[in-house]
């Protein structure tokens, strides 16, 4: 009883931390951004600020916006906060995880997006349906190079549930995974895509002709804009923790054991920085590529995550 | 006593309407003989599935299980094609394309000919058989040539001749039989007897049996219409007049069939191999396919439909040839489906020429709405004839392809290929008769399409039960010569 | 007596058949019709997926009607398979019937009559398919199902078009029947007519080489009326050419009636031994899903969108059977159950998703008499109940969470998952390719589904007339409610649905997956075991909800709720107008770049002078051009050159028989 | 009279019989094509009444008589009438020259008498060989059907053919039972006639018998 209520414990903690620090990964990415370009920065901190601004506005809506249109923003922030809450993020098999596998994850990204990309093509400007299709134009391609990259972990852990890929990875002795080595640069690749980074996409551009995600949302002011802004972040975050659990997943404390945690969120947060730095710097040296180069890059990716799995079964590692 | 009926009526009905003519009744004159023959046949059918098979007139008529149900076949289509043909002269005549001698003419060589293909059946004598095959062909000739018109004089000149060679290839295989079985039976009138030969049939020579066989097959088979000696038939049956066409195609070739059917049990007894069952399927798959690809060539519907039977009467043949009770039984329920489906089709197809005035299918649009009941019948017997359940003609395939797959298995293939060709061709064609729109007002009177109906009827009926002592009956027939 | 299911199941096929010739008798009043005998087919409908759902967990029933062939009366079987798939009959047919009472309500008369007549035919001729015992029964069904959907077709026939598919459509399915009669006429156990007994298939032993030889003319002839490659050519011509429910009952319920007999052959019949089967059923799938959901992408036909993502579809369901197939070859049977399940539960979630379709498709045809995606739009606004009802369908068969569609290729997924332990090496190279195959198919499912959803009912309308278009009346309501409570219900209790599933998987290869599968309890779906893989809709949706509500009550409570309407952000363009949204070809044309090769593309790209500048593209199907006019064309030859006989010379034609007489002559003297 | 010298008797008839269808195949006159055709038939009626003596068989006299009153008699008549009534006097045109006709007659005898080889041997009648010449004749009379242009002509060619049938009725097997023989007969005649008709009606069409006016019935 008490381990299953330590349990539940965990499980909100996890959740209302990953919800708290995700703005704050995204303004770290941003700062080290600033500083690879010899700025200044807007500081840590820049996006709580932007989010608490847009909730204080006042919404505007289009004449002709559909309940779709006003539903959509919490859709994803709940989808975002579920998949956050699945990802063993500072600890293993939380009462949550048996909910939903990495399949199911995929499947809880791929319900957000279809969300927004109806969402966009409602009002039914030229702008919506644009960045609605090149969304799902990348979708299509980064998903199943997703799964491809989850597969391969699954078939060295014979389990499709990240606790257990965790325990297999982390928990057991050390050994080297080749296959997972394609995983993991396909894995980047595709977190680049998904979350709506250079080279794929660009998050603070408004140039009409290259932007995909920041088209889809022109229309959406305000709080329901904030909460789009916060879903992205914590997807951002959700990423790079999967990419935690499945590459490097050192540290990860089993649920309700208390003490574990310290260290794991020191391992967490040591892990984040390196990442946001990382993911800094491969935005600052690659440049943004045409829309239609992203189907080759996003290719390439899909073909790396399934020679993995290939590798996989070569070498039977 | 029900043959003296059976022969007798049609053969007076023939003499009566060619004397006294009597212009205004004949038709209905002439669907009354047709009735009381249909009627005679039905007593002599109760008679033999009581008490089996009989012989008359010191064996002179020998009637079994399996040319009793033909008989009967033939007189009910020939009573229900009269009926049909009552309407339809009448229009014709008022059309003008018919004078009144024409039609004496037509009434009393109608009853001859039926009177011809019953002598045919229910003869003992396979020289008799022979005779009432030629004056099978003597008396439709003129029939076919009825119009006057040129391409009517062509058609029936071929038919003429065509036949006339075949039928003499017959004689003389009929007169090897006759030299085989007087070295067994002796000289004398009882040696070409059916049942005789029947009886002494695995003593004959079986050299001089193969020999006649392979005159017997080319003889008759060119009446059956198997390719390549096909060529009179569908010039036969596109020039015609339409009642002619149904009784040709519906029943001279299984007479014809039926006299192949019988040499062939002779054969087989003297041969003990299946040399004619390998012919016969020979023949039967040739002319499959050849008339499948014939039909999607064709312009007239009468003829389309005349190439169909081939194609029909190449799978009897070949369910025949390949012997075994399930085939035979087959080929059996598909003569019957095909003659009856095939003379509804005819009759459709016959007033909807008659409303549209030509027989060029691309001028016959939308029947179903200027007629829906041509239209109906015209689509309805073609999806029968085509092989779709549940009409029985479905049945019949579906044994003969089965049982094909499991004894002659490289046959499929070819059957597989010509009934796809088949059905693409001749679909592609009477869809868009019946469908579709149309210019032409709809019929002032509605046209009588019970035959039609009461074909299709039937075909259904047998698609989806067949009645007890008909299935009995179709099973005696079978072991008769599935052997 | 007792009341057997078998008893039930045949009273209702009598039912649908007395019922469809009363239709006739109604002839003069066609209100009677759409307001009394549809709703009462749609009794039948329901009492026969009751009859179903309780046949399933029973022993086989079995009856012999008085009727068919000497010596082979009409034998009718109720087994788990046919339980399962009666039923999936019955609660798409109880939607479709009670939609098609609102839907036909304007059709004149005569027609609606035949109408009714032919629908009915349609149902009944599908149960029997699903409950006969043997050959012939079997192929009667089976072509008389073809027969009276080929008219529902061809209802509208003074259109050529829809004539054309007709055709097309009616000789296809008789190719394949004869394929599959030929496969029947291998099976026959025995010998006389008797051996057409399915009874008797069962026990007949067949050499390996004869075993494939059916397997193959099976998967011909069932693939023929599934829509498989490269055969599913008449596929997107037939269901658009049809009125809608009859499009919504060929897509979700005939199609499935294929997946039976295949299911039937294989599994009941040969026993599924020879793993090379498998791989052929998989390659075909997999290529065929591709295929389908490509084309589908490309369409700017709403129904033929459907159509081709029904293609896909098949495809999966027949990657499933190849998996089951292979594993069930391999001996292992609980992996085998596991494919199957999978299978079989996508077959019962296409029949909701795609009927539920089919038939929102038909509410906005009859609303605005508009197929064109290219001239619709907003409809959102004019048919909210369709609109919403459709979203679930759409969601649905996008393979999202917490629906349906995801469960079943959650399943299909775990299958490939727990391939690698094959025999056959190198199969477990391919293994890998066809995952990412099939993954990419779901995923590109997703992007058809917002194409498809997107520009019917989101957007501005682009057409005026759009502004008069109604919503659906109470009867299409009722019909897609029920199959859109059918889409969440199936997708929020998968344990249930699978120990359901597990009677037929027993029965076909003797191994269940619900004793793993409810392991962890009725909430969590666990196939193998619980550290392998779980997932559970339920707490998904409900942890959804719950943050979604905390989520909204926190906005709410810290923030203000004030909301202004204002007009769209036109970036500084001013003159926006619905034509500047994504046209149908537009939204396709990424598709259409990167899969270029795949399609036959034809374009008109307007000139920079055009008065009224027109873009038009579009993509054809190469196996149309690539495979289907050749034959014709080389049929065509052939009979060109055989007419070459028929050359009117009396002479010549003497010279045949002359010939023929000589040649057998030659034969039987010298052999 | 014995046995030996009606069985040469027959093969010396037999032999006439074939000479006589090779000299139709090559006649290109339709009035001896006429003449030839009522020898064939004296010819059979003598070969007819000789198997009768030698065999005594009753009915062999009457169907001697009845080959005599319709082949040699009646048709002849009815044909010298059709072509008076008709006047019709051009010559017979072949599709293949003559000698190249002949050419095939002979591989045709050869391949007939070997035919007839295996039965020949195990014929008990007297007359063992003549069945090898009937099938020549046949096989003659087939080849000439065919290699005739005009209509008349090729109805000879068929009664021919019939005359081949009958010898090899009475010489191989003694004849048929009469009934079957009267039967036969019948329906050549009623045969005849109709041609008879068939002539008038064409040559009023086609307002001549040639029959490349009548090749318009086709598929291509």
């Amino acid at each position: 009883m008490s381990a299953q209520l330590s349990g539940i414990l965990f499980q909100l903690f996890q959740s209302l931390l990953v919800v708290a620090i995700a703005p704050l990964l995204l303004g770290w990415v941003n700062q080290c951004r600033a500083w690879l370009q010899n700025r200044s920065g807007a500081g840590v901190l820049q996006p709580y600020r932007t989010l608490r601004k847009l909730f204080h506005k006042d919404a505007v809506i289009a004449h002709n916006a559909s309940p779709l249109f006003r539903v959509t923003p919490y859709i994803l922030f709940s989808c975002m906060w579920l998949a956050a809450g699945v990802v063993p993020v500072l600890a293993t098999d939380l009462p949550f995880s048996p909910a939903a596998d990495v399949i199911a994850l995929v499947g809880i990204f791929a319900l957000a997006r279809v969300f927004i990309a109806l969402a966009a093509m409602d009002i039914g400007t030229s702008f919506g349906t644009l960045g609605a299709r090149r969304e799902m134009l990348v979708a299509f391609l980064a998903e199943p190079a997703l799964l491809m990259v989850f597969f391969t972990a699954s078939l060295i852990s014979h389990s499709t549930q990240l606790p257990t890929i965790v325990e297999a990875l982390a928990h057991t002795q050390f050994t080297l995974y080749p296959s997972m080595a394609f995983a993991a640069i396909a894995f980047v690749m595709i977190l680049l895509a998904e979350n709506a980074r250079i080279p794929v996409d660009n998050p603070t551009t408004h140039l009409e002709l290259t932007m995909i995600h920041e088209a889809m949302i022109l229309e959406y002011s305000a709080r329901h804009l904030a909460l789009i802004e916060w879903a992205s972040s914590i997807k951002l975050l959700a990423y790079t923790t999967i990419g935690f659990a499945l590459f490097v997943p050192y540290g990860i404390a089993e649920a309700g054991n208390w003490a574990a945690l310290p260290l794991a969120l020191i391992a967490l947060g040591v892990k984040l920085v390196a990442a946001g730095a990382g993911l800094a710097l491969l935005e600052t040296i690659s440049a943004k590529m045409r829309i239609f180069r992203a189907p080759e890059f996003l290719g390439t990716a899909f073909l790396l995550a399934v020679l993995g799995m290939l590798i996989h079964f070569l070498l039977g590692a | 006593m029900e043959i003296l009926w059976l022969l007798g009526m049609p053969l007076f009905g023939g003499i009566f309407l060619a004397t006294v003519g009597c212009r205004r009744f004949a038709p209905e004159v002439n669907a009354v003989f047709s009735f009381a023959t249909f009627i005679a046949a039905a007593v002599l059918t109760t008679r033999i599935i009581n008490d089996g098979p009989i012989t008359a007139f010191d064996e002179q008529f020998f009637i079994d299980s399996f040319n009793v149900f033909l008989v009967a076949l033939t007189a009910f289509v020939a009573f229900t094609t009269s009926l049909f043909s009552r309407p339809y002269m009448r229009i014709e005549q008022h059309h003008g394309r018919l004078t009144i001698n024409m039609l004496r003419l037509y009434h009393s060589m109608y009853q001859l000919f039926t009177f011809t293909m019953l002598l045919a059946l229910t003869t003992n004598n396979m020289g008799i058989m022979w005779v009432a095959m030629e004056a099978a062909t003597l008396t439709t000739v003129l029939l076919v040539s009825l119009y006057r018109t040129p391409a009517s004089l062509e058609a029936a000149w071929k038919y003429f001749i065509l036949c006339g060679v075949g039928i003499a290839q017959a004689l003389f295989g009929t007169i090897l039989l006759y030299f085989a079985a007087e070295r067994v039976l002796g000289p004398g009138g009882d040696s070409l007897l059916w049942t005789h030969l029947n009886a002494v049939k695995t003593q004959l020579e079986p050299t001089v049996l193969s020999l006649a066989f392979v005159f017997l097959l080319v003889g008759y088979g060119t009446k059956v219409g198997l390719a390549p000696l096909h060529n009179w038939l569908p010039d036969a049956h596109a020039e015609g007049p339409t009642p002619v066409s149904a009784v040709l195609s519906g029943l001279l070739l299984n007479v014809a069939l039926y006299a192949v059917v019988r040499s062939k049990v002779l054969a087989d007894g003297a041969l003990g191999t299946n040399f004619a069952g390998n012919l016969m399927m020979g023949f039967g798959l040739l002319s499959v396919v050849v008339a499948a690809f014939f039909l999607s060539r064709q312009k007239d519907v009468k003829r389309m439909f005349a190439y169909s039977s081939i194609e029909h009467m190449g799978l009897v043949t070949f369910a025949f040839g390949m012997g075994g009770a399930v085939a035979t039984f087959a080929g059996l329920l598909h003569m019957t489906v095909h003659s009856l489906t095939k003379s509804a089709i005819f009759f459709a197809v016959g007033h909807a020429t008659q409303t549209t005035g030509t027989q060029l299918m691309e001028n016959i649009r939308g029947l179903i709405k200027q007629s829906p009941t041509i239209g109906w019948g015209l689509m309805l017997g073609t999806l029968a004839i085509l092989g779709m359940p549940p009409f029985g003609v479905f049945a019949s395939e579906f044994l003969i392809l089965t049982t094909a797959m499991h004894s002659h298995p490289w046959a499929t293939p070819i059957l597989l290929l010509a009934l796809g060709v088949a059905f693409a061709s001749i679909f592609a064609k009477v869809q868009p008769m019946v469908f579709g729109e149309t210019d032409l007002p709809r019929l002032p009177h509605p046209p009588a399409l019970v035959p039609v109906f009461v074909h299709l009827a039937l075909v259904l009926l047998l698609g989806l039960f067949i009645p007890p002592y008909l299935a009995g009956w179709y099973q005696q027939a079978a072991a008769l010569l599935g052997k | 007596m007792t009341l057997l299911p078998i008893d039930i199941a045949g009273g209702v096929v009598v039912y649908w058949l007395v019922l469809g010739m009363f239709s006739l008798l109604l002839i003069g009043s066609p209100k009677h019709i759409t307001q009394l005998i549809f709703p009462a087919g749609a009794l039948g409908a329901l009492v026969l997926a009751g009859t179903g759902l309780v046949a399933l967990g029973q022993t086989p029933n079995v009856a012999v009607l008085p009727l068919g062939l000497p010596d082979l009366p009409f034998h009718l079987r109720l087994d788990a398979l046919s339980a399962f798939f009666l039923m999936l009959l019955g609660a798409a047919g109880f939607a479709i019937s009670l939609y098609s009472a609102g839907y036909f309500r304007h059709m004149e008369a005569r027609a609606l009559a035949l109408l009714a007549l032919q629908y009915h035919f349609f149902l009944a001729s599908m149960a029997l398919v699903l409950l006969a015992n043997d050959a012939y029964l079997f192929m009667v069904a089976w072509e008389s199902m073809a027969l009276s959907s080929y008219f529902l077709v061809t209802t509208d026939h003074k259109v050529p078009e829809i004539r054309k598919a007709g055709y097309l459509y009616l000789l296809i399915a008789h190719v394949g029947a004869i394929s599959i009669l030929l496969a029947f006429g291998v099976m026959q156990g025995g010998h006389g007519i008797a051996a057409y007994t399915f009874d008797a298939m069962r026990t007949a032993h067949l050499t390996p080489f004869w075993a494939s030889i059916t397997f193959s003319l099976a998967l011909f002839g069932f693939g023929a009326k599934a829509g498989l490659l490269p055969v599913h050519v008449w596929l997107p011509e037939a269901h658009p050419a049809a009125p809608s429910p009859v499009s919504a009952m060929m897509s979700g319920i005939m199609l499935k009636t294929a997946i039976y007999g295949l299911l039937r052959i294989t599994f009941d019949f040969l026993g599924g031994e020879i793993w090379w089967w498998g791989v052929l059923a998989l390659t075909l799938g997999l290529i065929t899903a591709l295929f389908g959901v490509m084309f589908a992408a490309v369409q700017t036909d709403m129904k033929r969108l459907l159509a081709y993502s029904s293609i896909e579809n098949i495809g999966i369901l027949l990657v499933g059977i190849g998996l089951a197939i292979l594993f069930h070859a391999n001996g292992k049977e609980s992996l085998a159950a596991l494919a199957l399940t999978a299978t079989l539960y996508h077959a019962l979630n296409h029949a909701f998703f795609k009927s539920l379709l089919f038939l929102g498709t038909g509410s906005v045809l009859h609303a605005t008499g508009e197929r064109n995606l290219g001239r619709l739009g907003g409809l959102i606004r004019r048919m909210p109940w369709v609109a919403a009802l459709v979203l679930v369908g759409t969601l649905a068969i996008a393979g999202l969470p917490p629906l349906n569609g995801f469960v079943s290729e959650w399943l299909l997924l775990q299958a490939f998952l727990l391939t690698p332990d094959l025999p056959q090496p190198y199969l477990n190279m391919l293994i890998p390719v066809a995952t990412a195959a099939i993954a990419l198919a779901a995923a590109l499912a997703a992007y058809v589904m917002v194409k498809f959803y997107g520009i019917v009912f989101l957007g501005q309308p682009r057409d005026e007339k759009l502004n008069e278009a109604h919503d659906a009346g109470w009867w299409e309501r009722l019909g897609l409610a029920w199959l859109a409570l059918g889409c969440i219900l199936l997708g929020l209790f998968p344990v249930q649905v699978i120990l359901q599933l597990d009677h037929v998987t027993q029965a076909l290869i003797g191994d269940t997956l619900g004793m793993s599968a409810a392991k962890t309890g009725w909430l969590f779906l666990t196939p193998i075991a619980p550290e392998r893989a779980s997932y559970s809709p339920l707490f998904f949706l409900l942890a959804i909800l719950v943050v979604l509500l905390i989520t909204f009550l926190a906005v709410r409570r810290f923030y203000h709720g004030r909301l202004r309407r204002g007009p769209a952000w036109d970036c500084g363009f001013p003159e926006q107008t619905p034509r500047m949204q994504d046209s149908a070809e537009g939204f396709g044309q990424p598709i259409r770049q990167i899969f270029e090769p795949f399609f036959l593309i034809e374009r008109e790209v307007p000139s920079p002078f055009d008065r009224e500048p027109r873009y038009h593209g579009r993509s054809e199907d190469k196996l149309w051009y690539g495979l289907y006019l050749p034959i014709a064309k080389a049929a065509d030859k052939l009979s060109a050159w055989i007419s070459i006989l028929q050359h009117g010379r009396i002479h010549l034609y003497l010279m045949y028989s002359f010939v023929t007489l000589l040649l057998m002559l030659v034969l039987v003297r010298w052999s | 009279m014995s046995v030996s010298l009606s069985g040469q008797l027959i093969n010396l008839l037999a032999a006439l019989l074939l000479l006589i269808a090779f000299a139709m195949l090559s006649q290109r006159r339709v009035l001896s094509l006429i003449n030839l055709f009522a020898w064939q038939g004296v010819v059979l009626t003598i070969s007819t009444l000789v198997v009768a003596m030698s065999t005594q068989q009753q009915h062999l006299y009457y169907s001697a008589a009845l080959t005599l009153v319709l082949k040699v008699i009646i048709l002849p008549w009815i044909l010298h009438r059709l072509i008076r009534k008709l006047n019709v006097k051009w010559d017979v045109e072949t599709l293949i020259n003559i000698p190249t006709t002949m050419l095939v007659g002979i591989m045709l005898v050869i391949f007939a008498f070997n035919l007839a080889l295996p039965i020949t041997q195990l014929a008990g009648t007297i007359t063992r060989s003549t069945l090898g010449i009937a099938i020549a004749i046949v096989l003659l009379s087939f080849l000439m059907m065919l290699t005739r242009r005009k209509a008349i002509p090729q109805v000879i060619g068929f009664l021919a053919m019939e005359n081949g049938l009958f010898f090899a009725a009475t010489s191989a097997t003694y004849g048929m039972p009469l009934v079957v023989e009267l039967g036969i007969a019948l329906d050549v005649l009623v045969g005849m006639f109709i041609l008879g008709i068939f002539f008038f009606q064409i040559r009023e069409t086609f307002d001549s018998l040639d029959l490349r006016h009548m090749e318009k019935l086709k598929d291509e």
